[in-house]
């Protein structure tokens, strides 16, 4: 019996062998570029906003004050915090961060509170290019003109006919956090919606940048 | 009354039809009627129809606000058919479906009851499991109801999609071939005439505005034509009858939605049947004009506005392309709503009520069309006699008290 | 040849030719042209028959109107059914034919039987025959049916891909005529974000056929001007060939965009139809006029038409359709189709007036050209058969009611009709509001809403007025979606034309009765004649909604937008009441039909719904599994080997893992991690059972209810520690029970501290079963599995193949079993390594089938299946999970104790053996006591679950029996649809292994 | 379609993103068992399901998943208000009844 277990973590998306699709799209340029941020830490971290401890608490964990306004989030160069409900935020970090993330926010804070780890629930897929805006128009409902959808603001809402929570990185450029499950239906949805404006498939990174 | 007739079409010809007589009167109110229907629709005029034709009542009036048959008689998909689960709600639907068999030919008006058959499709070992229930269930009460494979459904609709090609596959499908569909405002103005005939004053334009009761015995209604006096008053308004009940200060368990439809542009013969699916769902079957006529789901809001939101109608859409691929091209030439009255256990109500005399036949959700003669016919016993016919006896207001409820979820699931 | 096309002018292109098929011969037109266009530069008469007397009918408008040249247009899968020539853009080779007429229309063999049997087809004929005997109604109705519809579906699925676009503005403009045009430059200019659409291919509407003067210059000229600005300004987002068709609550408009109808039948690679959705700040309807018909005798000839369509022909597309026009009209507008034939070269017979002497500007400009015009007068009736060849006219009195002198006969190819103009207001009324009479304009208006209104649908047709309305209609909608109002934009330089006031004529009196002159159209599509309104009305249908279903008016492809108002007029009289008394029927979407495939959007085929997949998905592909679909997931339903029937698949699965060991996918069960200081209580109160006393490392199973007290869903759930607990519910339940714990806490209980998280997605879950489970999984994991360590019902956090995992000890099959999780993206991997693990004890991957059948063996319910949402945990002897001793009363106890629920004779579970072992009752067959009975039969229950049992050795099944429990030991019988009739006897549910003594083994 | 303010994410959202969630307010009793059949089938099944303004619960299923209150007409469809589960609602009687005598057929 050996312990030397070779496991090789997977994304929703491997089977779709985006590396390989990127390579072959290397000299393409299109209107819609599409890059998976894969294997990255998700943590839902749940607690009272209204409670100054708890706020103190996430903040001397993630160096980063708690987004509060509805919509909004937050980021340094070690996570992107992103306000869900008025009780639930999504940090996300790299894998390698994580555990230290969560062990800090166990030391930090008290009282009601939970943390979650959900990295193998769901991905991350960056959107971007010229016809970005566009390609959302034809998969949600939100209102994404720039005045309202302004950069830094998260959203979750329909996309298609499932959910995700879409944060404006910049003015064209969008990440998607999508639940796994559903993620080969959002997958096959893109490049339909795209394919108007085309799709050019960039590796996929392990990181947030 | 004017008796019809090929003939008779013939011999008006001549005289360039200028002969025709009014098919209902237009009375001014009496004072008192013995009994008081509220609501003109095809469940009202029914139950005015066979109160006078079976039970010798004659001194009626229905009470209508807009105009005869303008309400859910107007606005649903016109599908009959009794293939339901529970051995309750078989036996109303059967009733009323051997009533439909012969009511042309009763009422002397063309009903266009064509029995084409329905098809429910089963796309889950669920669905299919549920199907086999309900069949066997049909055939032990007597309804005719059939399971059918794949193939059979692909015979007998060959511009089905079966293949496996579709995001939810049809593995087979129910089948009642006596199930079809009628002519929707035929109904009502065939029961209207009849009733009319037999003495039944029909108010339209006259809304109920209030009721009044004397020590928890009903006396009768404030309309905007003046107060009408009656013995019995009798509610048969769909949608609104939360509104009525409110009058007298009860609460019903219902709850009034939005239900849509819509019918495309006419096309030649393509479709023969009724086809319906609850999973995917959406049902269609084509008039005779040869509009593909296509229910839409129910919008999950209470509504009394008759209008649904587009979501629900592009998600028919798309339910419809996935079950007829070549209906794609096709044109939805008009969509409407109507208000349709739920209950928890998506049976109807047919009952007294605390209130002495004040009767209520309610919540057919989306199905209703189909019982109109046997909801009639049940209802004017239960007036008549101020008993419960045997067959309207489950369907009163104690089995929310009981919680003998009868739960056709499973068999109504989707809009019909 | 192109006999009726002009040398010059119109927006076409000579330099394109383009040919087209129609009815089965080729002519030519220009780009730029109509079908209809084309058809009539081409000369072509006689385009369709009329749906109930065969009678030959020719283009009558130049647009949404059009009620005849409603054709089949493309091939095979593109084909199109029903559109409208006049609102179809010619492309080459464009094949088109009529929809009725058989052999074809210019020799209908029905013509004859319309003219014969047509006098016996009043309105409402078919009530009131062919009743007698009842069984003939089905033959009857097929000849009906023959003889009815127009196109033909497409008989193959459509090539082509539609999808939806949302767009949120400030202020949606809908209509591109010059006072959407003026609306949208003005609000435009405040920084407001503007769409504006229109249903045509050119912005312009009206005003592309005006000959007025524009600051100097001549109308259309400045309109290309205004355009052009249009295109320009960044803000304003211009929409063409895009149809509002429907208006909806909160300001929301749907729009459908023709991207590549204009360019072919089919369009590789593009989408051919979008649905706009627009949500917008403020709505502006600036949809224009329909120009309203004349009813008049044998007003379907072809050659009939609109006085505005040949303004339109003759100056959109250089296409003068006739060589001697007679023109009627009740007001001023009409004579410049008049004029614009004259201007062609060709000779206006006579403008035939029906009001008295009267004088304005455009009637002396006519004079002035020599157009002999006949005050008082009216069109009477038609002559021709293909065409018209002359007309009667007479003198009418001054309110428009009795012909009163005799007719004279006038030679003429053409009759232009107009009865004034009809706002285009159907959106308006889409919410449910009313339209409005006025009786200056002799027309409906919008009723009172959210919308605003400017231009022609708000009563304004004079060009001055339109763009001054225009103008100011845009400044205030931005206004009110939140914008300054800067200084409007300037007011051209008009010239007022003098005018003189319309007459308010609908339907033109004849010598005869209307019951006997010849017939005279209100609804041309569904040959609605005003003598069948006049009759429906006598036979008591005096509603206009009764007229309207009585006779079918307004219920052809047109939705009533050339019939409705002359309809109401006609009952209006007939009835003695004025026409807002007898009111308008409701306008409801369609605007004009909607592709059903641009409804769907882009949501068919494979995106008809979401499937989801577990994290081993490639896994099963690869094995070769069959799918079952379970909500929207895609299980494996069982995994076929070598050619192997489903049975045999079964029978090894299920005895591999009853022999052995079996793998099972169940990551689809639904997962929600409790965390908080009241999470027990919270269980408590949400299940039936009690959770006070749950050790950590514990699991338990738990039946949730309803309120009513019917199960709705049931699962493991474990104690992580007092404060944590994950729950499983079933696959089907689980965004359902999620949203159930949410209600209850957010609405009822917030006091309770306790957070809910979905961990569905991040745990893939497999189960491995069998007397060699655990040697298979300690080949995998050095943590201790054993039973002291690891006993049934309790979990551990353990390594699993190198992955940290939590093992729960729980058992679905009754064996040995244990469920391994380990976070998804390692799902695959862990799997793998387990199968190689396995392979020495030849572990069996089994899908949901064998799963279904290990269960029930065992006697385990699956809530769905099993039960039916009127089955109560009592009803499935399920007592040990009901705790009587909660301090709360939790969901659903109290509906237990009423009188039905606590009845003893309710459907309960018990297990069925069949007599013939080797026979499997078939699921959802209903039991009877006495088979011999009559129909109706009593039921007493039916089959919930039934299968073969491989272990066994003998089919049984699971069913829900009236007073079950009691009835262990008696044989009950099962009819069937063929006949037959199965004996079967009661038993209990719990086949295999009833002592429980495999999952609790060493 | 209706377009519903969410109380938690303090913005506009479409309809789809929301699930409808029955009449509002309406109170478990705190001892069920106390109550008579009567009773208690009031509380399961009998609502007010008016013509007019109605007090209800949506949820906002595919955003803040948080449940709150809506304050609607139920034939104009107009929103009066939306408030958070536990405020009381602001009624604007006048302003819904004077659009629903438009909206009346």
């Amino acid at each position: 019996m050996s312990n030397n277990y070779i496991n090789s973590p997977a994304s929703p998306l491997a089977h779709t062998n985006l590396a390989q699709l990127a390579k072959q799209h290397s000299n393409v340029t299109a209107g819609i570029n599409f890059r998976e941020l894969m294997l990255l830490g998700h943590l839902i971290l749940r607690g009272n906003a209204n409670d100054p401890a708890f706020l103190n608490g996430a903040q001397q964990s993630l160096q980063l004050a708690l987004p509060i306004t509805p919509c909004s989030s937050s980021k340094n160069s070690d996570y992107l915090v992103f306000w869900l409900s008025p009780n639930e935020w999504l940090i996300i970090c790299q894998q390698e961060t994580f555990a230290q993330l969560t062990a800090q926010l166990t030391d930090n804070l008290v009282g009601h509170y939970a943390l979650v780890d959900v990295s193998s629930a769901q991905t991350i897929i960056e959107l971007s290019g010229d016809e970005v805006i566009n390609l959302l128009k034809k998969s949600t409902s939100y209102n994404t003109n720039p005045d309202h959808f302004t950069i830094g603001k998260v959203v979750t809402t329909t996309f298609a006919q499932t959910s995700a929570t879409i944060y404006k990185a910049e003015s064209q450029r969008f990440l998607l956090v999508t639940r796994r499950s559903f993620t080969d239906y959002i997958w096959i949805w893109i490049q339909q919606a795209s394919q108007e404006y085309g799709l050019k498939i960039l590796p996929p990174a392990k990181a947030l940048e | 009354m004017q008796q019809y007739s090929g003939f008779g079409l013939f011999k008006h010809s001549l005289s360039h039809h200028e002969n025709w007589q009014r098919v209902w009167r237009n009375p001014i109110p009496k004072s008192h009627y013995d009994v008081v229907i509220v609501g003109g629709g095809g469940h009202g005029l029914a139950t005015a129809y066979y109160l006078a034709k079976n039970h010798g009542i004659t001194n009626i009036a229905v009470v209508e606000k807009g105009y005869l048959g303008g309400g859910n008689t107007a606005r649903n998909t016109t599908i009959v058919r009794s293939n339901y689960l529970w051995d309750e709600a078989a036996q109303l639907y059967e009733h009323a479906l051997k009533l439909w068999e012969g009511l042309a030919q009763e009422l002397n008006y063309n009903l266009m009851f064509s029995q084409r058959g329905v098809l429910n499709l089963g796309h889950t070992l669920q669905d299919m499991r549920d199907i086999e229930r309900r069949v066997n269930a049909n055939r032990l009460n007597g309804i005719d109801s059939e399971v059918l494979n794949t193939e059979q459904v692909q015979q007998l609709v060959p511009i089905l999609d079966c293949s496996k090609n579709t995001r939810y596959p049809i593995l087979g499908a129910s089948w009642q071939p006596r199930g079809g569909t009628a002519r929707h405002d035929a109904v009502a103005w065939g029961y209207a005439r009849a009733a009319n005939a037999l003495g039944v004053d029909l108010l339209q334009q006259t809304e109920v505005i209030g009721m009044r009761t004397q020590d928890g015995v009903i006396s009768g209604v404030e309309t905007n034509r003046g107060f009408i006096s009656a013995n019995k008053v009798a509610c048969v308004t769909a949608g609104n009858s939360s509104v009525l009940a409110n009058m007298v200060g009860l609460q019903l368990p219902l709850e009034s939605h939005p239900l849509q439809a819509m019918v495309s542009e006419p096309l030649k013969p393509i479709l023969d049947t009724v086809v319906m699916s609850n999973h995917v769902h959406g049902y269609i079957s084509q008039s005779d004009k040869g509009d593909l006529v296509i229910g839409a789901g129910i919008d999950s809001y209470l509504g009394y506005g008759q209008r649904g939101s587009l979501n629900v109608l592009e998600h028919t859409a798309a339910a419809i392309i996935e079950m007829f691929p070549i209906f794609s091209r096709v044109r939805i030439n008009r969509t409407w709503g109507g208000i349709v009255d739920t209950c928890p256990d998506a049976c109807p109500i047919i009952s007294k009520t605390p209130i002495k005399g004040l009767y209520f036949n309610c919540g057919w959700g989306t199905g209703g069309f189909k019982a109109t003669p046997g909801s009639g016919h049940v209802f004017a016993h239960t007036i008549a006699h101020d008993n419960p016919h045997p067959l309207a006896k489950p369907f009163s207001l104690d089995r929310f008290i009981s919680g003998q409820l009868i739960d056709e979820h499973g068999a109504a699931g989707v809009a019909h | 040849m192109q006999i009726n096309r002009l040398n010059h002018g119109g927006n076409i292109d000579r330099n394109q030719v383009l040919s087209f098929q129609f009815n089965g011969m080729t002519y030519q037109g220009y780009q730029g042209d109509t079908l209809a266009s084309a058809l009539l530069a081409n000369g072509v008469n006689v385009v369709g028959r009329s749906f109930k007397y065969s009678r030959p009918r020719g283009i009558m408008t130049a647009d949404a109107q059009e009620p005849n040249a409603i054709f089949q247009i493309g091939t095979n899968a593109s084909t199109i059914p029903n559109p409208r020539a006049t609102q179809t853009p010619l492309y080459d080779n464009l094949v088109a034919s009529s929809t009725n007429g058989w052999p074809n229309v210019e020799f209908d063999m029905m013509a004859g039987i319309g003219k014969l049997g047509g006098a016996m087809m009043p309105p409402g004929f078919y009530y009131k025959t062919f009743m007698y005997p009842q069984s003939m109604w089905m033959n009857y109705e097929k000849l009906i049916r023959k003889g009815a519809g127009l196109g033909r579906s497409p008989m193959t699925a459509d090539p082509d891909r539609y999808d939806t676009m949302h767009h949120h503005c400030d202020v949606m403009i809908i209509g591109g005529g010059v006072a959407g045009i003026m609306a949208a430059l003005n609000a435009a200019q405040t920084g407001a974000n503007v769409i504006i659409c229109d249903e045509q291919e050119q912005l312009g509407g009206q005003t592309l056929s005006s000959t007025e003067t524009v600051n100097d210059i001549t109308a259309t000229q400045w309109l290309s001007q205004q355009i052009e600005q249009l295109r320009k300004q960044e803000n304003i987002l211009v929409l063409s060939r895009s149809t509002t068709f429907g208006y909806y609550d909160h300001n929301l408009i749907g729009i459908n965009q023709r991207c590549t109808d204009h360019l072919g039948e089919h369009v590789p690679h593009s989408t051919r139809q979008r649905v706009h959705k627009v949500r917008a700040k403020q709505i502006v309807l600036a949809t224009g006029a329909h120009e309203r018909p004349l009813v008049y005798g044998n007003n379907d000839i072809p050659g009939c038409m609109l006085a505005n369509a040949i303004s339109t022909y003759i100056q959109c597309y250089a296409v003068i359709p006739g060589n001697k026009l007679v023109l009627m009209t009740t007001n001023d507008s009409a004579y410049q189709a008049a004029i614009d034939w004259h201007d062609a070269g060709r000779q206006v017979m006579a403008i035939i007036d029906t009001r008295p002497k009267t004088d304005s500007a455009i009637i002396q400009q006519a004079q002035n050209k020599g157009i002999n015009i006949i005050f008082s007068h009216a069109v009477i009736e038609v002559q021709g058969s293909k065409r018209v060849n002359s007309v009667n006219i007479a003198p009418i009195n001054n309110t428009g009611d009795n012909v009163i002198g005799p007719a004279i006969n006038i030679v003429c190819d053409t009759v232009a009709s107009s009865g004034g103009w009809s706002p285009v207001l159907h959106l308006s009324s889409h919410l449910g509001q009313k339209p409005l009479w006025r009786d200056d304009i002799i027309g409906f208006v919008p009723g009172q809403n959210d919308l605003l209104n400017c231009g022609a649908v708000s009563g304004k047709y004079a060009l001055l007025s339109v763009i001054e309305d225009g103008i100011a209609t845009g400044g205030k909608a931005a206004e009110l979606s939140g914008f300054e109002r800067l200084t409007d934009l300037p007011i051209p330089d008009i010239i007022p034309q003098i005018t003189a006031a319309p007459m308010a004529l609908f339907h033109v009196p004849h010598i005869q009765t209307t019951s006997r002159a010849p017939k005279q159209f209100v609804d041309y599509q569904n040959d609605v004649t005003a003598a069948a309104i006049e009759l429906a009305n006598r036979e008591g249908f005096e509603s206009i909604e009764h007229v309207k279903r009585y006779t079918a008016l307004g219920f052809g492809t047109d939705q009533g937008k050339l019939g409705n108002i002359n309809g109401i007029a006609i009952t209006a009289k007939s009835l003695a009441k004025t026409i807002p008394e007898t009111g308008t029927t409701i306008f409801r979407p369609m605007y004009t039909p909607t592709t059903m495939g641009a409804l769907a959007g882009a949501h068919v085929k494979q995106l008809f719904a979401p499937a989801r997949f577990t994290a081993m998905h490639q896994w099963h592909l690869q094995h070769g599994a069959e799918f079952e679909d379970v909500g929207q997931w895609k299980r494996p339903w069982y995994f076929p080997k070598n050619g192997e029937s489903m049975q045999q698949a079964l029978l090894r699965e299920c005895l591999a893992t009853r022999n052995s060991v079996g793998i099972l996918d169940a990551s689809t069960l639904g997962k929600i991690d409790i965390q908080g200081k009241d999470a027990r209580e919270f269980l408590n109160r949400i299940y039936t059972n009690a959770w006070s006393k749950l050790g950590i490392g514990k699991c338990r199973y738990g039946v949730m209810c309803k309120e009513d007290g019917m199960i709705f869903d049931d699962g493991v759930t474990s104690c992580i520690n007092d404060h944590h607990f994950i729950m499983t519910t079933t696959t089907g339940g689980a965004a359902g029970v999620l949203q159930w714990l949410e209600l209850w806490h957010q609405t009822e209980w917030p006091e309770l501290e306790v957070y809910f998280t979905s961990v569905t997605d991040h745990w893939t879950t497999m189960t491995i079963s069998g007397p060699n489970s655990r040697k298979v999984l300690q080949k995998v994991c050095q943590d201790d599995v054993s039973k002291q360590a690891l006993p049934f019902m309790s979990w551990i956090d353990a390594t699993v193949a190198g992955v940290k995992a939590r093992i729960f000890r729980i058992s679905f099959t009754g064996e040995l079993s244990f469920e391994i999780n380990v976070p998804a993206n390692l799902g695959l991997s862990v799997w793998q390594h387990i199968m190689d693990a396995g392979a020495e004890f030849e572990i069996t991957p089994y899908g949901t089938e064998t799963m279904h059948i290990l269960r029930a063996e065992k006697g385990f319910i699956i809530v769905g299946q099993d039960t039916d949402g009127s089955v109560t945990p009592q009803d499935l002897d399920m007592n040990w999970v009901i705790s009587p001793n909660k301090s709360f009363s939790c969901i659903g106890k109290r509906s237990w104790d009423r009188i039905d629920t606590k009845r003893n004779d309710r459907k309960q579970m018990v297990g069925l053996k069949a007599k013939d072992t080797n026979q499997v009752l078939p699921e959802g067959a209903q039991i009877v006591l006495d088979p011999q009975q009559k129909l109706p039969m009593t039921m007493v229950g039916h089959v919930t679950s039934s299968y073969f049992s491989a272990c066994l050795g003998y089919s049984f099944a699971l069913a829900l029996v009236k007073s079950g429990t009691s009835r262990y030991g008696e044989t009950v019988y099962l009819p069937q649809a063929n006949g037959q009739i199965y004996e079967a006897e009661i038993c209990s549910p719990i086949f295999y292994d009833p002592k429980g003594e495999r999952q609790h083994v060493e | 379609m209706l377009q519903i303010h969410c109380p938690y994410c303090q913005e506009y959202r479409e309809e789809e993103e929301f699930s409808y969630a029955g009449q509002a307010h309406i109170e478990r009793p705190s001892e069920p068992e106390s109550l008579t059949d009567q009773e208690w089938a009031q509380y399961l099944f009998f609502r007010k399901n008016p013509r007019g303004l109605h007090h209800e619960m949506w949820y906002h299923i595919h955003g803040c998943k948080q449940f709150f209150n809506v304050c609607r007409h139920t034939v104009t469809y107009q929103i009066i208000s939306s408030y958070k589960i536990g405020d009381r609602p602001e009624l604007e009687q006048s302003k819904a009844v004077d659009k629903e005598s438009i909206n009346a057929n």
